[in-house]
């Protein structure tokens, strides 16, 4: 959680500094539901995320190096800097990327439990979605396809009230446990910003799924503090809104917690530092990395370079 | 004549047309409140109040096939896709629906829809949100395909696409939203489906359309420091596109490359240029020279986008290559 | 509800004899959702319908020989012999078209419904989908945002127990009215064979709808009982089930129950008798029809013929 | 060597893909216990089971992206979309996520996936039921596309889809799913990009493809009793194609004709031209002919069908232009 916190500060500095190209999406704020979701799946679960994804990602157990390489369009990258902070993946730990479609990570999550089933495994994957995404046709197929074929997927909507600029009350009629429950899919509200309640939620119901309980929804809300992309001045927010938040930061809220119960103040900045030393030593890496190679990138869109007279295009 | 940007010049056009006509409302995700996500909106909810100006869900599908729905039940809508990549939700509605009720209702309505969308790459955003798919919608007969180069183009295009009674697709580059130029008060809509020439020449023609006009006028600039004067053709239309004029230019140059931001392979290009090597075969001497993006998916980082974006140089060298 | 029948009736010996070209899928069976539903709009209320609309169209006032020609492929019909039973539409009753796409005529409904709304009347628009509808992303979309727009729509499921030859407990994992209720839509269920049932429901939600009350949903329980198209051999349903079916027929329910309130026997062969000899001039007109005309159909791509030097292609 | 359907040697490739590898599923609506639509996977799920052979809601967009899913974790599926106008509803499934997945994530993982679907008109199944949207897909780095031409085609290129690595859209004109031929005892798949000679010629190249094969050879047939010796090049795979094998046939016929169902504007015939007339340039003397079906939506009745379709002595008309 802290990891997450501190990379996308480190980001939104460097972002505002012109190093990473493009837009990118912070989850500041919302750290607790990627830790508590995480503390639920194994190193050969799956998960889908979307346009907000670092927080999974980092959770997941994604690669740092290769996450800051990747943001900052460099060859070292994840993805060798071909997808950037929205498309983000890192498969060796499960984590089927990030996703510039809004919703459109459910349906692919949709296929991944249906693998981790079909395969006979008792792997589950969990699909993060925004409350924004409900609105989506996808969610409904998916949810629907779910419940019907009893997969092993944990539906995860991060309501943090805001699909970019417009309040969640003009955008879904309803919400997402009530959608849930239309398809007999059981679901759960939690504070998405207290990390126990979270992942005390999340090991419930991934508990059950792996005895092939079938599909479970977990409702966390959650607060957004930075705007919907880095550089949007929030003009259409009221400063109290956000001014409020505070409270509710789910980084104060952990370390208090863990205050309470004599974590010795020593390890929290030993913690601090471990962490604040790996994301230096990421962003240097990523800054000194090369620039990506063009002709690699043309040769890497099939797998199979064809042989022969035939020629893409 | 006012200095105008080109992204200005769209929310003029929109403001005039549903100031001319009760009837046009405007659908889209954050077009309302929050006056878009490239402002192309902003103020409008504000002056035609927000029973015309619909802030959307995120249900690009349902959005666009309602305003077909509307269009046939009396509203002339205008409905935005914030990213062109987004269209791969709302095909159906588009291509299914909104295409094909004319004909297949045997003439019975018209479907008088706009969808504007942005489309294009330079901003670094990544693989689902730069593509340019206007081919998809120029292969359907029913719609038509409009793509402007300047801001007075995009005001009178836009004009022009909103009063048309057929569904039609308006797609803006995305590049040029900042651009300026100067847009005559009073200005009217610009008919679809008449090319324009945006730069004379008798040596070679370079046929082409949106942000790639600029491009093609700089590429012209640099030929002409050559000695070869190269007539360039905005299209503005894509379908219909104006055959005539393409092959009047050929008739006296000679000489054709066709360019576009979007891929080269099955890009509007081909169709053209394959046009042009059936009508224009006997006016042909030398080969037709297409100028498009490579085949991959548009990269994220900035070096890899830039050296995926066809500039100026590739076209000049297209021209060039005529010229051999 | 008759007409209907014996239109279909007709279609179904007429599709035997090789008269009527492609496929079509017949309602027999379903009529009571239709007359029942349609006895709650106005002329100029507007519906949008699916693959099954015969019913629908006939029942919203289409012209019988408009029909004809049209299924039959000729230049009289509706759509001058290009559209068939799936594109079946008579703009001037409001009946915006048959669909080949599953699903597709609810956005369709929802603009038009939004069209109502915006030019300030107290139309309502009325979309008829089946239950195998239900898996579609557009249905939700749909009614999120009927619902968050209080929309003049009313939705209405033909709930005939199959999606082509697959039962709906596969294909489906909740209801209808209970996906409505997530969008806080009032919904209700009737026996859609009783077309009192259906009428009197129908007409109580429309006259809410007319009062600004927003979205309805009604599920009408139907029976299916031709093939899912004609010349189906139906090989996946139990032949008892089919016979069944006929305890259920909506005709002679409406039949006895006109019986029971002493409508004369004279009268309904009265009726019966008229609904056949316009079928008979229908059917005559329409096999009378010349085939249509290519150039008329190519050139009607668009409204407005270009002129210029543009040419469409 | 037995005489086969087209549909069952479809059925075949199936079955033997799916008893050489178990990761390989099918996903469909009505594909298993009703065998399909079309009768492509009947009996399969009673000799693979309900798991691997499985029956979908109607929903399109989500099934085509959890094979997209499901092939990023370990499966290796195969989905069927009832009719190649429904792909309007997967776009973005097939677009955005199966053919980026590996481009985007630095080539981290393949999309092994196949998408069937039947495309074509003939059946007087309307606008909505009959379409051939093979370009848009042809435009799609990333993506492969294949359109077989009879059924031992149909078998060996199947095959190769299954096999493939990367996302294949396998598309079947349904007008030739009644149609036999020979199939192989122990046939294997047909490798992806390669085209075929399916008539040798010297005076003019037919390029050509899926059901408009046929219709060339028939062509050919007419223009043989003429003393016209045409070249008919099935290309098999749209993308990529092989374009060496057409110029090499152009190398020799100088006068090149592109045909097939499709719409003719922005179709695939597009891009096959306009290569022509450029990298074919030299070899070329005669306008480079297109074949393709008339700019309007598939009409329903069966005369306007007919006349929409274009068939042999659209093909033959199109060689004689070239000859002129
Ligand atoms: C299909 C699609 N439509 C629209 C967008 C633009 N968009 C990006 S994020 C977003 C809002 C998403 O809201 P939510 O799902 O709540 O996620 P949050 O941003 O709040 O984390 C929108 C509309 C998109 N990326 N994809
Ligand atoms: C998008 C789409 N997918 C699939 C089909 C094929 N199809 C036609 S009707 C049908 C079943 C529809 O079931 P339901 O909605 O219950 O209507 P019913 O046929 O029972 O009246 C299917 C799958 C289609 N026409 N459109
Ligand atoms: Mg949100
Ligand atoms: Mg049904």
């Amino acid at each position: 959680m802290l990891l997450i916190r501190r990379v996308e500060e480190t980001l939104s500095s460097h972002f505002a500094a012109g190093d990473i190209p493009g837009f990118i999406h912070l989850s500041i704020g919302q750290e607790a539901t990627a830790a508590g979701v995480m503390s639920a799946l194994r190193d050969d679960d799956t998960i889908a995320s979307n346009h907000r994804g670092h927080g999974h990602s980092l959770a997941k157990g994604m690669q740092l190096d290769g996450f800051f390489a990747e943001l900052f369009g460099r060859a070292d990258g994840l993805c060798k800097g071909r997808g950037g902070s929205m498309h983000v993946a890192d498969l060796s730990v499960g984590m089927l990327g990030a996703n510039g479609i809004v919703g459109a990570g459910v349906p692919l999550s949709v296929g991944s439990a249906l693998a981790h089933k079909t395969l006979g495994t008792d792997r589950v994957c969990a699909a993060f979605f925004g409350d924004g995404a409900l609105a989506e046709g996808a969610m409904h197929e998916s949810l629907n396809i779910a419940a019907l074929w009893s997969l092993p997927l944990l539906f995860v909507c991060e309501n943090n009230g805001w699909s970019e600029f417009s309040p969640s009350d003009t955008q879904f009629a309803g919400t997402a446990p009530d959608l849930a429950g239309a398809f007999g899919i059981k679901a759960q509200t939690v504070d998405g910003n207290d990390v126990e309640a979270v992942a005390q939620a999340a090991q419930a119901l991934v508990a059950e799924m792996r005895k092939g309980g079938g599909p479970r929804l977990l409702e966390c809300k959650t607060t957004r503090v930075h705007g919907h992309f880095e550089g949007d001045p929030q003009r259409y927010r009221n400063p109290d809104e956000i001014e409020g938040l505070s409270a509710r930061d789910p980084i104060a809220r952990a370390a208090a917690m863990l205050k309470k119960r004599k974590v010795a103040q020593k390890t929290l900045e030993k913690i601090a530092d471990d962490v604040d030393a790996r994301i230096a030593k990421a962003v240097e890496g990523a800054l000194a990395s090369p620039l990506p190679d063009f002709a690699e990138a043309a040769a890497d869109v099939y797998a199979d370079p064809l042989t022969g007279g035939a020629a893409h295009g | 004549m006012a200095e105008t940007r080109f992204v200005k010049a769209i929310t003029q056009a929109l403001a005039d047309a549903m100031e001319a006509d009760d009837r046009v409302v405007l659908l889209g995700e954050d077009i309302g409140a929050a006056g878009g996500p490239f402002s192309a909106t902003r103020g409008l909810r504000d002056r035609f109040g927000a029973a015309r100006v619909l802030d959307t869900p995120i249900s690009e599908a349902t959005i666009v096939g309602a305003a077909a729905g509307a269009a046939m039940s009396g509203l002339r809508p205008v409905v935005e896709i914030m990213f062109m990549d987004f269209v791969t939700l709302a095909m159906d509605a588009m291509v299914n629906q909104a295409a094909k009720a004319r004909f297949m209702f045997g003439g019975q309505c018209s479907v008088p829809m706009v969808l504007r969308t942005p489309h294009g790459a330079g901003l670094n955003a990544g693989p689902q949100h730069s593509q340019c798919l206007e081919a998809w919608f120029a292969h359907i007969p029913g719609l038509k395909v409009v793509c402007p180069a300047d801001p007075a183009e995009a005001y009178g295009l836009l004009r022009a696409a909103i009063d048309d009674p057929d569904p039609v697709v308006f797609i803006e580059n995305k590049a040029l939203y900042a651009m300026k130029g100067d847009l005559a008060e009073g200005a009217g809509p610009i008919p679809l489906g008449k090319a324009r020439i945006a730069r004379e020449g008798r040596d070679a023609t370079i046929v082409t359309y949106g942000a790639s006009v600029g491009r093609a006028l700089q590429a012209a600039e640099t030929l002409a420091g050559e000695g070869v004067e190269a007539e360039v053709i905005d299209l503005r239309t894509l379908q219909p596109w104006d055959k005539a004029a393409v092959l009047g230019s050929l008739a006296k140059t000679h000489r054709a490359v066709v360019a576009h931001e979007a891929v080269q392979s099955h890009g509007v290009g081909a169709e053209i240029a394959a046009t042009i090597a059936d009508e224009g075969f006997d006016e042909l001497d030398a080969p037709v020279v297409r100028v498009g993006a490579p085949f991959m998916p548009v990269p994220f980082a900035a070096s890899l986008e830039q050296a995926y974006l066809p500039g100026p140089d590739d076209i000049a060298a297209g021209v060039r290559r005529t010229l051999e």
